[in-house]
């Protein structure tokens, strides 16, 4: 029995741990498939945490929170809309110069309102999204194997977590069975297709980064005043690189983004807890294989030896009618 | 010529909560007692620190002090450049005439946060989580084992390092994610020693109704109920001392090490945890206490062979 | 009327587009600035002081530029192939290794003259190494060189880190880092430089190392203009389909093009390792290869562009450095704001005022 | 009451960038009626068309519908004044099914699902109404190219276009398709729809319009009744001079067998076969042809043999050796030259100056420079020597290569690589997108390669060209050699055989 605590532990690490890729990749998602990559969710994520634990800080509301951190990353996806949908710039330099931006951005300003390092002040109480128990949890907590994951694993996490699991069948829905999802999976592959439709096609890129910022604005409020109760500079901490990664492993689709998402965050999980115990026949592992892990397993995983990724047909390319 | 005293805070900011304001009430205590200013300065990344203290030099502020061993190379370097100019460094030891390298003897003070730890415990688990896995952050750990040994000699003590790059004091994510670990396999005991990320550590253990203990400055105000003590360390009496002694003329350089007999490091008591401490409790602080200045106990200190003794 | 095409005077292209660029990146850093509720005016003066103003300020300068030239460099050279190598930080990380053991195995031994040459051939190589894996599974596997390089970084610096700690770390000391060369392992500074135009170079490190750089500069422009191998990177570069009909090696070049980056950028180890601290350091990197994307795209990846570039660069870190003293309101991650401003607008965004511009010179032409 | 023509352009004006495309147009399409736009490569139909369906944006002039002044400030407003366009370059989503491309842009709401099965609908209808079939639930990229054309066709009638638009249609299409394609456009006119169609080919527009305008360098030059006027004076107005139809060649001296492909079969990038199992042989002194619709395996049959591509089975000979599965470059040492069937994809790098371009694929040559150095000046010494022998204008080897227009681009490619003087040289479209002058001029040189005794092998989607330049002509489709004929083979021959119906 033992073992089977372990695993839920490392379960619910999981789950805590991929929320953010989750959502992070999910806007990645919104904006590959349109054809923007988005090399920025890094920097996105970082200012959303930020803005989110500003204004939960000003105003005491973990909601209104969320509303900061969604506006800034929003604010920060139309910037990159700007260079790479209007000027059509190069898209991942723009996503580089935005990561550069939220990183320097958030630090000065947090130390320059707080004096903390760049850290924003502890907060506690609803301007925090505080673990919800689910009902039932008292009754379960005996009932064998399910009992221990549904007290565990499912309930005792914040709102946050169940809307990104949400947000993972809704976004396939509006990709697959609306309108706006049929468009922007074809501007995505052939621009020129949409336009000729009679579909503005800057218009359509712009929704899908704005999307893209909204999601991202989830991920960066979950880090900021979620996961933990205040912005600490550089908190996102190569999240949006790994979600990025997740997301070349689903392959562009809404579903299997979770589940490499569940991966990462499940590694991360035992990374955490594989720390100075001995593996069986190997011995103690340094932690610096267990961190760089995640990164060394992109690294395979990109190598293709999986099943080689295709990207959306017109991704990363500006659409330029005129020369 | 006025005095012109200045403080290099490490990488956690001013008001970290812990080890720089710590170091900062030192100062502001100086100031508020004589009416003379400091200048302080915050760099934010390690490359810094050296430019920060060459300035100070420079310009003519003396002393100079550097709270934090990552300025170590820089003031080996800008001590012999300004020989006239009286340096402190906090945490670490440089070798020079002008310098005074105040260190602490954090094992002791752990050892004394870990015997509490070893008495509130009931699972007979605690833990403990630092930050950057460096030999001093180990020699906090190993202190801490021994003393919660000592509680209970057949306690069970997790550890675990948020990381190994600087990086690892500012990730509270992380730390908090150690920590529910620490607590899913049975601690109910947390100490953190983690800088900016050790809030992360108190946060969760908060949010999951364990006992945390702080570090460096008294956090037990943070979590009240929740935080069991804090061991903290008087960056802020090096830093006092060091301001005064060069306005009083007494500057020396060389090596202060600071221990429980010096109440260099202790475990905070105050309105906080008063309902956490027991009288018991009490009594066997105060009797590690004397035992450790009386040499009785010899708490283990892991910098001098790299190793903590287990059992 | 699509103005995309047509062609504009160089002194434009390369001139005032790019100044343009710059002043709109320092006009938003001002407003940050103002923001903060400091005075922008002051503090550009404090930072133009601090950097330019004594021979010990513009010794940082050039110092940090020593830096931003390697890594722009690096980041040029793989820009001219076609690759956006963003591993330039990992490859300078572990480069620092390769000076570092060189330094360590010698300085008993030789005088610094005999362990340079060795020292950048061991930076070089470690660097190189650390970018040969992502450029073979650019090359073959098709996996893009933006996201493998990006993990490299991270893999180096936990690679870095345990090396420092566990095998490198002298014991008894508390800082991860290697013990202080001797003398015969450190690069000796260039106050001689500075004393020619009587400016005293003080406790800054600008040392032999931009020496090195700026020989680096020369080998980069003969190689990428004037040399067979050069013409096959540049045509890689511009179009994939066309080298293939010339018969040029997608993987050679990439992989060979990969090479010689991550070598520059592990050159640029050199500077803080056995110019500076003379000793190697976690995180001794502090984000010059990041700088190096910016220096390369307002450069416009051509060496002298980058050695203009890396000097600004070099002005923004030492009189930010002075700025943050001074204004301690203003951290030093003011820069890194500034950086991605640059990045943006003399990268992303760098055709902006393009359209505005041709339809001024055509007007202008045309009265 | 005279009924308001369907179209009237007046004023048309646009430039891209230095590119004068359209030349102040004017332009009337009555209703019910074909017309027919003709004009060279790059003579500005296309644009033309584009700003019609709102694509682009004139710089200057107006456009009435149906006798009324509208703004077409996108597709949109095309769409909804009835204008449906299918472009020279399909404009489709190829992942996606037949269906989805239909629904495209006029989902009929939000939501997916009840739009679905009105297109459905109604897609059925037009199957009946037209001719039509297609199965909608087909993914684009699985058919082939003329039921893609389908699709676009399907498109524009789903959105209820009266007015349909048809950029080059034929260029992808066999002979056969094309006639079929006809009837269905005859079908639309009679149903009292407007057909634009546009196309350089003479033969189809005498075969099917009501009237016709030629265009050339971005200007209408004149409007005629198909019924009046002769192809002969079509082709006068196209070029701006007399055109000779044919190539001055004395007859071939074939010698020995210097190229030999044997059961060659190559895959293209998605791993389908496009080269199956071909084999044929060349001699020196001789131009043999491939005659056949694109897209039926001639470009990979061409990248094969220049070893772009390895083929997956198969050998090629050169002079009774194994050249197969060599690199270009070495394939070029060994004597092969090829002028790439795009020029601007492969023959050149257009950001280059020009020199730099007259020794792609050669730069290895240590006449370009001593070990691996290049030197500039023997490299531009080099590149005036062929600017001035083929007339390269302006004769400036300094000049970005992207600055010269396509006739002297092409001839820069083509001095590259005859002026190396191979034994063997690979041809592909010599003359897409060049004007008459360079046509003829590259002809001629191709001819007196080969009377230098070199062998050449040539491919091109004009049969005229095939006809006038090859001595034996190989049809291919679908991958395969399908027969040989004669130069004097008749178009109708050929086109039978390009169709895969006769061998
Ligand atoms: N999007 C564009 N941007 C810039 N120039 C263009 C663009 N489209 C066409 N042109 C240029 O405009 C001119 C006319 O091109 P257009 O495509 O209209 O010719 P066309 O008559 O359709 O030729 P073809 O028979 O080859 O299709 C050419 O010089 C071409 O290079
Ligand atoms: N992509 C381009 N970029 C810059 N300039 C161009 C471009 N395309 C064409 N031009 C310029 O526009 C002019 C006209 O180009 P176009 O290809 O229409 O030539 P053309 O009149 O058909 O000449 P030719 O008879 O040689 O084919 C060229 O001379 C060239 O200077
Ligand atoms: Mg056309
Ligand atoms: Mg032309």
């Amino acid at each position: 029995m033992e073992n089977f605590d372990m695993l839920v532990s490392i379960l619910g690490s999981t789950v805590r741990l991929s929320i953010p890729l989750i959502f992070t990749a999910l806007a990645g998602l919104f904006s590959e498939r349109a054809g923007i990559f988005d090399i920025g969710l890094e920097g996105k994520m970082l200012a959303s945490a930020f803005a989110a634990a500003v204004v939960a800080y000003l105003t005491g509301s973990a909601w209104a929170g969320l509303l900061g951190g969604i506006g800034v990353s929003i604010v920060f996806s139309i910037i990159h809309g700007f260079a790479s949908i209007t000027n059509r710039g190069n898209q991942i330099i723009s996503g580089v110069a935005l990561n550069f931006v939220a990183a320097g951005l958030t630090a000065v300003l947090g130390q320059a309102w707080y004096g903390q390092g760049g850290r924003t002040p502890q907060l506690s109480g609803d301007a925090r999204f505080s673990p919800i128990t689910l009902p039932g949890v008292d009754a379960m907590r005996e009932v064998p194997i399910i009992g221990p994951l549904y007290v565990n694993v499912i309930s005792g996490n914040n709102i946050l977590t169940y809307l990104a699991f949400l947000a993972v069948p809704l976004s396939w829905w509006v990709l697959y069975r609306t309108r706006f999802g049929l468009r922007l999976r074809a501007v995505g592959e052939n621009p020129g297709a949409v336009d000729t439709a009679g579909i503005s096609v800057e218009w359509l890129r712009y929704r899908a980064v704005i999307v893209a910022g909204l999601l991202c604005g989830f991920s960066g409020t979950y880090l900021g005043i979620a996961q933990s109760a205040a912005f600490i500079k550089d908190m996102s901490a190569g999240k949006g690189y790994i979600a990025l990664a997740a997301l070349i492993f689903a392959k562009w689709k809404p579903v299997p983004v979770m589940f490499a998402c569940l991966l990462f965050g499940f590694l991360d999980a035992l990374a955490n807890f594989m720390q100075g115990k001995a593996v069986p026949g190997i011995g103690e592992v340094p932690v610096q294989i267990f961190q760089a892990l995640p990164y060394i397993l992109t690294c395979i995983l990109l190598a293709g030896f999986i099943g080689a990724a295709k990207p959306p047909k017109a991704g990363g390319v500006p659409y330029v009618k005129e020369r | 010529a006025d005095l012109q005293p200045a403080l290099v805070y490490g990488t956690g900011g001013k008001f970290d909560k812990s080890f720089n304001e710590a170091a900062a009430n030192g100062a502001e205590k100086f100031s508020k007692e004589t009416g003379i200013k400091f200048r302080d300065f915050e760099p934010t990344s390690d490359t810094q620190g050296e430019q920060a203290i060459r300035n100070f030099a420079s310009r003519g502020y003396n002393p100079v002090v550097a709270v934090s061993f990552a300025w170590t190379s820089a003031m080996e370097k800008v001590a012999g450049e300004f020989p006239d100019t009286k340096f402190v460094i906090v945490d670490s030891v440089v070798d020079k005439p002008n310098v005074r390298s105040v260190t602490f003897k954090e094992e002791e003070g752990s050892y004394l946060v870990g015997l509490l730890a070893g008495m509130a415990s009931k699972s007979g688990k605690v833990s403990f989580v630092g930050g950057m896995d460096i030999p001093l952050i180990r020699k906090f750990e190993c202190g801490y084992e021994q003393g919660a040994r000592a509680a209970n000699p057949k306690i069970e003590v997790f550890q675990n390092m948020v990381g190994t790059t600087g990086a690892a004091w500012n990730d509270p994510v992380r730390a908090g994610e150690l920590t529910k670990n620490q607590i899913d396999q049975g601690s109910d005991v947390i100490y953190a020693a983690a800088g900016a990320s050790g809030l992360g550590a108190l946060q969760t253990a908060a949010d999951n109704k364990k006992f945390s203990i702080g570090v460096d400055s008294n956090q037990n105000h943070l979590h009240p109920g929740s935080v069991l003590t804090s061991m903290v360390k008087r960056v802020d009496l090096a830093v006092y001392n060091a301001f005064m002694d060069t306005k009083n003329g007494k500057f020396t350089g060389g090596i202060q090490t600071l221990g429980v007999k010096e109440e260099g490091v202790m475990p905070a008591m105050d309105d906080n945890n008063k309902a956490l401490i027991t009288a018991e409790m009490k009594a066997a602080v105060d009797k590690a206490k004397a035992d450790i200045i009386a040499g009785k106990i010899k708490v283990h200190d892991y910098m001098t062979d790299n190793a903590c003794p287990k059992g | 009327m699509s103005t995309a095409s047509i062609p504009l005077p160089n002194w434009i292209t390369y001139g005032l587009l790019p100044l343009i660029n710059l002043i709109l990146a320092f006009l938003i850093s001002g407003l940050v600035v103002w923001i903060i509720g400091e005075n922008p005016w002051d503090a550009l003066v404090l930072l133009l002081q601090g950097a330019l103003g004594r021979g010990e300020g513009i010794g940082f300068t050039l110092f940090y530029a020593t830096n931003f030239i390697f890594t722009g460099l690096s980041v040029a050279v793989a820009y001219h192939a076609g690759l956006f190598n963003i591993g330039s930080e990992g490859q300078a990380y572990v480069g620092g290794l390769g000076a570092a053991l060189v330094a360590l195995a010698l300085d008993h031994y030789c005088p610094w003259y005999v362990t340079m040459p060795f020292a950048v051939l061991g930076a070089a190589v470690f660097g190189a190494a650390w970018a040969l894996i992502p450029a073979w599974l650019q090359a073959r596997r098709g996996s893009h060189v933006v996201i493998t390089t990006i993990m490299f970084n991270f893999i180096g610096s936990a690679l870095m880190v345990y090396l420092l700690v566990n095998v490198l770390r002298v014991t008894g000391k508390m800082a991860p880092e290697t013990r202080t060369f001797l003398e015969g392992g450190q690069l000796p500074k260039l106050d001689w430089l500075l004393a020619l135009f009587g400016l005293k170079l003080g406790a800054a490190p600008f040392n032999v190392s931009f020496i090195i750089a700026l020989v680096m500069c020369v080998v980069v422009w003969v190689l990428i203009w004037r040399t067979k191998l050069g013409y096959e990177m540049r045509t890689l570069g511009i179009s994939r389909s066309a080298a293939s009909y010339a018969g040029i090696s997608y993987t050679r070049i990439v992989v060979i093009a990969m090479l010689l980056s991550g070598a520059l950028a592990g050159m640029m180890a050199l500077n803080p390792v056995m110019g500076a601290s003379a000793r190697l350091q976690v995180e001794f990197v502090g984000g010059a290869g990041f700088v190096g994307i910016a220096v390369s795209l307002m450069g416009r990846s051509h060496p002298l562009g980058i050695v203009l570039a890396a000097i600004l660069f070099g002005i923004l870190y030492q009189g930010g450095a002075e700025l943050s003293f001074d204004m301690p309101n203003i951290t030093r991650d003011m820069i890194v704001v500034i950086q991605g401003l640059v990045i943006l607008f003399a990268g992303a965004l760098e055709f902006m005022f393009r359209p505005a511009l041709v339809r001024l010179y055509l007007s202008f032409k045309k009265s | 009451m005279v009924q308001a023509p369907a179209i009237e352009l007046i004023g048309i004006d646009k430039k891209f960038g230095p590119v004068h495309a359209n030349k102040n147009i004017n332009l009337t399409v009555s209703k019910g009626s074909i017309h027919g736009i003709i004009g060279e490569n790059g003579a500005g139909k296309s644009t033309l068309m584009s700003i019609l369906y709102g694509f682009y944006q004139a710089d200057q002039g107006s456009i009435k519908v149906g006798g009324e002044t509208i703004t077409i400030k996108d597709s949109q407003a095309a769409i909804a004044a009835g204008i449906g366009m299918v472009h020279q370059h399909f404009m489709l989503v190829e992942n996606f099914t037949v269906l989805e491309n239909i629904m495209l842009g006029a989902e009929g709401g939000a939501l997916l699902a009840r739009g679905t099965d009105a297109a459905r609908a109604s897609l059925k209808q037009l199957e009946k109404d037209y001719g039509l079939d297609v199965d909608p639930d087909a993914v684009i990229e699985e058919l082939a190219v003329g039921l893609q054309q389908r699709v676009e066709i399907l498109k524009a009638l789903y959105r209820g276009a009266d007015i349909l638009i048809l950029d080059e249609p034929t260029g992808v299409l066999t002979p056969a398709e094309a006639d079929h394609l006809f009837k269905i456009l005859g079908v639309l006119r009679d149903q009292g729809k407007t057909v634009i169609l546009i196309t350089h080919k003479l033969r189809e527009i005498m075969a099917i319009t009501d009237t016709v305008s030629v265009m050339r360098r971005g200007e209408i030059v004149a409007t005629r009744k198909t019924a009046e006027t002769t192809v002969e004076e079509l082709a006068e107005l196209m070029v701006g001079r007399r055109v000779l139809l044919r190539v001055d060649k004395k007859p071939a001296q074939p010698g020995e067998v210097l190229l030999s492909v044997r059961n060659l079969t190559v895959k293209d990038n998605r791993g389908v076969t496009m080269v199956d199992d071909v084999s044929f042989d060349i001699r020196a002194g001789e131009i043999v042809g491939i005659a056949g619709v694109a897209g039926n395996g001639q470009s990979e049959l061409l990248e094969a043999i220049t070893g772009i591509r390895k083929p997956v089975s198969g050998e090629i000979l050169l002079e009774g050796q194994k050249v197969s599965g060599l690199d270009p470059a070495m394939l070029r040492r060994l004597g092969i030259g090829h002028i790439p069937e795009d020029r601007h994809h492969m023959g050149l790098v257009l950001p280059f100056e020009e020199s730099q371009n007259a020794i792609l694929g050669y730069h290895r040559d240590q006449r370009y420079g001593k070990g691996p150095f290049l030197d500039p000046v023997a490299i531009r010494a080099a590149a005036e020597v062929e600017i001035a022998k083929y007339d390269i204008r302006p004769p400036n080897a300094r000049l970005k290569t992207a600055n010269f227009s396509g006739g002297n681009q092409q001839k820069i490619v083509v001095a590259r690589e005859i002026e190396r003087n191979p034994k063997m040289l690979v041809i592909g479209q010599p003359t897409r997108g060049v004007d008459i002058g360079a046509i003829e001029f590259i002809h001629r040189r191709i001819v007196e390669t080969r009377d230098a005794g070199k062998a050449l092998l040539l491919v091109s989607v004009e049969l005229d060209e095939i006809r006038a330049l090859s001595d034996r002509i190989l049809v291919m489709f679908a991958g395969r050699i399908v027969g040989e004929k004669p130069s004097d083979a008749t178009e109708q021959t050929l086109g039978l055989m390009m169709a895969g119906i006769a061998a």
